[in-house]
């Protein structure tokens, strides 16, 4: 029994679009050295899964770049490996179909690789639920369970903010699906929100694929899960542990920043033993710490050069703070340079942002600064 | 012939490096740990693959199962080849004998059939016991233009210190008239690197001449270089200049560690041209506590510091608790040290439990006299002695 | 001086329709274990280029599967390698571009590749010129010369037959490219004609990129080579090895042919010591001849069984002659199945097809009769 | 833990295999020539990938250049990975002591810090020696669902010839009561594949009491396994039906080649479930020439004919030019057979040239009477002695 993997990359990547200019959701950068791709990549190979497809459709560079030749994650391989599957590799230039933009359009599109596959389960994922979890044991119990279909589900949260349409279900004793809806808030009688892992066979899939084209349904949740439970057998995981939310920019920046300060987090998301989360390789000296410095607090990859004081705050390589400057709550994006004497407070910096002396950049918790990839300031 | 490649390396690395005593014991020199998430044959292999050449052989003998399992098939170094790539050269036992290495050229003579299978016009011999960053294509470029059979690298010594290396006395062209190993009284301050371009051809008739030798005791310093001057062949110097030490002692270990520390270090952060490459472990990214204190220190992904660290090379996975100080002092990778212990001028190798109010070292400490604790040992709460 | 490649996979495939409906040009199999690409990749290689990005739009689906890891080409790199460029890398769903039809339209979409790659020199080659290059050689006297751009070309031939459009040349007595014009017919002043392979420096790459963009030029061809010979600094090697064209059915047929009774040619093209063609590796077992098979002028790729006979063909891999079979002058793709006592003359069997048995099927030489994948007959 | 696997693999392939003469001579046996494509090796180690095993660590010793570069990184059976993945482990200098491996079992202990990296439940001892498809992971489960300490894969053999194996008398349960090696009087013919699978610690328990025992000879057959029965462990036997043949002779090699052109060869073309992988020398596809006869035979890739081929095997590279005649033979790669050769009942081993009209066997030999030309010599016209 082996199981093939397909991730989303990017299907829903409206509400982050300050950070999704220059990339696609899944190559957004997470926790001082990871893309968001790493962990449903990690949460994979660490269930033993070696064949995983990722579904690209716009502005996926930077994923491709990150991704590399898979080698990273030791899936450079000659049967199975990661493969992308990008827009068009089975149009013709005389049929142009729209670029898919739905996980039941993206399937469709890849029928035929999924034909193709030997697994005989597939787990599909997205990628904004960051979470480490144990798809071995959500695995076994789906084949024991005899289900068509296992979604993997969190107690719904009333702290939550949502600008994006989440999935929300309610299921019976044994676990069954028994009703849902798409909505933009909570909703008493659906009590799970669908962290976006699917579980299911391989025929299965391929079966409601056909299901779906003949009946014409563009949405795998609004059209099947919500409207078709009864038909199939859709079964429900509830999951206890740490999951983090970044459908949108402030989840994104009060999720990272909670994770400076909470050790049993970190460690829960970051620091697994058997489960680390894997990621590409750079290569780069390790940090240094200059006479001077003051660091607390503080996530600091590789590469990072500390002459000031950093506190609350997550470097991603290669991100230069010089002498006498102060960055509290920050989430700066790697070769982001900050000169002397600034300060910075509740800023998101993307890739190469260059910050000059003596400047005072500040946001508020609730209402973090975004500067954009290569602004000089 | 499609398997040819113009330049190979052989890069010697069975040394025992007894003189690290502890930190040898388990593990060939070569694979020692080095700046925190290095190996010292980091070094040398990414050389390699920075100066396009993409076979090398490693040629083991000693301890060799830590530096396989860190070689593997060569991916860090991007020397996964399906053509060339990186061979691991054990001693074997062939049909007729079987033995070990005897000595620095018996070590390649043993291996000249590796060598043939990639009808190379030049080899490199390269060790794995020093801290550079070079680029052999220069060194390779000048072999040529100088026609030369054997091109030795030097660099320059401290006069005083020059009685302890191999010595070039060159013309003013570079080429080498008398090759000198460790002289009483050396001439000048050029001193052998230990690297060696040669013409494959003149390589094997040496080798050759050398093994048929039983006086010989098989060293290219000691035997092979001579020769070749003997026989009159064209020998040129390649003076190199720039960072490089010998990491044989515990002292120039230390030393070597704390050079990494100024701005003007070997591993520069940003360096985007000439990346030094190392097998990575998928740690967590390092965590700086609430109650740390960092002053003038490089540390490594998967270390969480609560405490002081000070002048110090933290490798990755070593946890140092609050109150716990670390001051002038090498800790390689997942070693504990527990709160309130106190760290001087000591090397401390892998898997390491410092126990909470533990004093390993002493503050007057210097160079000369650096505490080495081996790997996996516990150190309870009482001073360690300082072992040198 | 390090060089990157660039393919293009399939810019002009519509005159190969009839093997292009379910793959791209580069990825038709060619010469009974090789897909076209292999022979640019392979020219590529040899000369030590380790950066080559391949240039999709369309159907590529098979191509991705022949390329996988690209292990198989030593390609699996951590820094180069090989790497697909496909549609909408930097695309966002606001602003959504066409798919890129000519080789400077695509070029333009992936200038960021080109700016990032670290190569002093790039060489460009499309996959309908057949032909193994010392491309060493001719990078270095590109370099030598100082041109701004050399284009590989090879003395105008009479009897090629032509559906498309093809680049013609002439030079002066230095080299250097004094006029030319697209045509479909050969043009006694343009001697030469183009084998679309451009060796370039990146520099210049992205300057004439730019300069292009700026007067709206959308091909290279016709905008540039041909109109602007005069500004720039083109060079020319008349290169005078063996070189197939392939950019019409027949003339795949006849090239393809031509393969198994000269062997010379098979030499020249398959048989370098120092310059292999390299393709994917299938792991599948040699062939077997049974008793009472013949086999006279004929390439037979592993994974065959031959029990009956085969002459002046071509079989590619996991091909079945049942006994009694007659099979002359065919070209039999993967895994095509001919049962007993059938008879099949000119015909071109693309993979899986399945002859029953006592079929008889007959093209001719100038008609060659093509078989669409999977067709049971 | 994160390098945790539940099975890994150890394969000996430091046999010499001196009863393959001239075709072990340069060449550690695994990497001997097999059904044109293939070595020997090839099959336990894609056994290995087939079965879903990804840590091999392969045990060489003697002639391993052959070996190791045919390994190279794993990457022909998908075994080059960062974790795991394939290891060559060749015998290896110590701290205190420097040892060839003394036998199996002494190979398989001086290689337990290799084994211990994995954290495996169950360790799988394979040899390089047989040619045969088996699923590992069915065995793994029965050694399981017995709750054995140790299952030992047996095959069933003529009665006449059981006196040459390790016999296993078993229970009707299927657990081993009894290991006779070699007995004279045989009580069934279940032979021993050599094919064992440990619990780690089992494993680990008996190897070092084994070399604890200076009277020993470190061999599973001779002492692991008798000295388990005699502690009453849990040992069973995992009864294997198929092909499965020893290739430890001239004779078996040729027949074992031989086998392959039935229909129901153990290679079957078409095969996608269990393929064999090997790796690949980028050769250009086979031709059949103008004049060439082929009956009941097996080319591979980069082989030309254009004469007479019966009943053979022939790997890649080769040339048969026409009017050569090849009978009841195999030819391993790149051999030139010259116009109007003739070769009978003959193992050809690779880089050899037959001159044009030269003689090789004889048509009236047989499966004992098979010659063997050494790799890379030239057979002139006159007919080559026998010398099986």
């Amino acid at each position: 029994m082996s199981t093939a993997g397909i991730i989303f990359s990017n299907l829903n990547n409206n509400t982050l679009s300050l950070l999704t200019a220059d990339r696609t959701v899944a190559a957004i950068p997470f926790a001082c050295r990871y893309r968001l791709i790493d962990f449903a990549l990690s949460n994979m190979i660490h269930a033993n899964i070696s064949e995983i497809s990722v579904v690209t459709n716009y502005n996926y560079r930077s994923l491709v770049d990150h991704i590399g030749s898979g080698k990273d994650w030791d899936l450079a391989r000659r049967r199975g490996g990661i493969s992308l599957i990008s827009p068009f590799q089975s149009a013709t230039p005389t049929q142009r179909p729209e670029v898919y933009k739905t996980h039941l359009e993206a399937l469709q599109a890849m029928k035929e690789n999924i034909a193709r596959m030997s697994a005989d389960e597939i787990v599909m994922s997205d990628c904004e639920y960051i979470c480490n979890i144990d798809l071995r044991t959500m695995i076994e119990r789906h084949r024991i369970s005899g289900a068509d279909m296992t979604i993997l589900t969190i107690p719904c949260r009333p702290d939550w903010t949502s600008d994006g349409a989440r999935l929300l279900l309610s299921r019976d004793k044994e676990g069954y699906v028994t009703g849902g809806g798409v909505c933009r808030e909570a909703v008493e009688s659906f009590p799970y929100i669908s962290i976006d892992i699917f579980i299911l066979g391989r025929e299965f899939l391929l079966r409601m694929l056909s299901d779906a084209e003949a009946a014409g349904y563009t949405s795998l949740s609004r059209d099947i899960i919500c409207r078709h439970f009864a038909r199939y057998n859709f079964r429900m995981e509830v999951y206890d542990g740490y999951v983090a939310s970044v459908s949108n920019f402030n989840d994104y920046f009060s999720e990272s920043i909670r994770l400076t300060g909470n050790t049993a987090l970190r460690t829960a998301l970051l620091g697994n033993d058997t489960r680390p989360i894997l990621t590409n390789v750079h290569n780069s000296a390790p940090v240094a710490y200059r006479e001077g410095c003051c660091v607390r607090s503080a996530m600091i990859a590789d590469d990072c050069v500390i002459e000031g004081t950093v506190e609350n705050s997550i470097l991603f390589r290669g991100v230069k703070v010089g002498r006498g400057s102060v960055v509290k709550n920050c989430i700066l994006f790697g070769n982001t340079y900050v000169g002397e004497n600034s300060t910075l407070n509740c800023v998101v910096a993307d890739k190469s942002v260059c910050i000059g002396d003596g400047r005072v950049l500040s946001g508020h918790i609730t209402m973090p600064m975004y500067i954009p990839k290569n602004r000089k300031v | 012939m499609y398997f040819k490649k113009e330049c190979i390396a052989m890069l010697l690395a069975g040394g025992q490096g007894s003189r690290l005593y502890d930190l040898t014991k388990h593990t060939a020199k070569p694979a020692v740990s080095f700046g925190g998430k290095y190996r010292i044959i980091d070094f040398p292999l990414s050389n390699c693959i920075n100066s396009g050449i993409d076979t090398v052989g490693v040629l083991t003998q000693y301890q060799p199962l830590a530096l396989n399992e860190y070689i593997g098939n060569g991916a860090p170094w991007d020397l996964d080849r399906s053509r060339g790539g990186l061979s691991v050269l054990p001693p074997y036992q062939g049909n007729k004998h079987s033995d070990w290495y005897k000595g620095t050229a018996n070590a390649i003579y043993q291996n000249l059939n590796f060598i043939r299978q990639y009808h190379p016009d030049y080899v490199l011999i390269l060790s794995g016991d020093h801290i550079y960053k070079m680029d052999y294509s220069a060194m390779l470029a000048a072999h040529k233009k100088n026609n030369a059979r054997c091109t030795v690298a030097t660099i320059t010594v401290p006069m005083q210190e020059a009685s302890r290396f191999g010595i070039c006395n060159t013309n003013p062209d570079g080429s080498i008239y008398e090759f000198e190993e460790k002289p009483k009284k050396p001439k000048n301050n050029q001193a052998s690197m230990g690297i060696y371009i040669f013409n494959t051809e003149t390589l094997v008739e040496y080798l050759e001449k050398d093994e048929a030798d039983p006086t010989s005791q098989n060293d290219f310093g000691k035997n092979i270089i001579p020769s070749l001057l003997a026989s009159g062949e064209r020998l040129f110097s390649y003076p190199f200049s720039g960072y490089w030490k010998d990491v044989g002692t515990i002292s120039s270990l230390w030393e070597a560690n704390m050079d990494l520390l100024g701005e003007e270090s070997i591993l520069r952060q940003g360096d985007r041209d000439f990346r030094i490459y190392s097998r990575n472990t998928a740690r967590p990214p390092q965590f700086v506590g609430d109650s740390a204190i960092i002053r003038n220190s490089m540390i490594s992904e998967g270390t969480s510091v609560d405490g002081i660290v000070v002048n110090s090379i933290l490798s990755g996975g070593v946890l140092v608790e609050s109150g716990a100080e670390i001051h002038e002092s090498v800790i390689m990778s997942d070693v504990h040290i527990g709160e309130g212990a106190k760290i001087y001028y000591a090397i401390i190798d892998s898997d390491v439990v410092i126990e909470p109010g533990a004093v390993v070292g002493s503050p007057d400490a210097d160079r000369d006299h650096i505490t080495v604790i081996a790997q996996g040992t516990h150190v309870a709460c009482k001073k360690e002695e300082v072992r040198k």
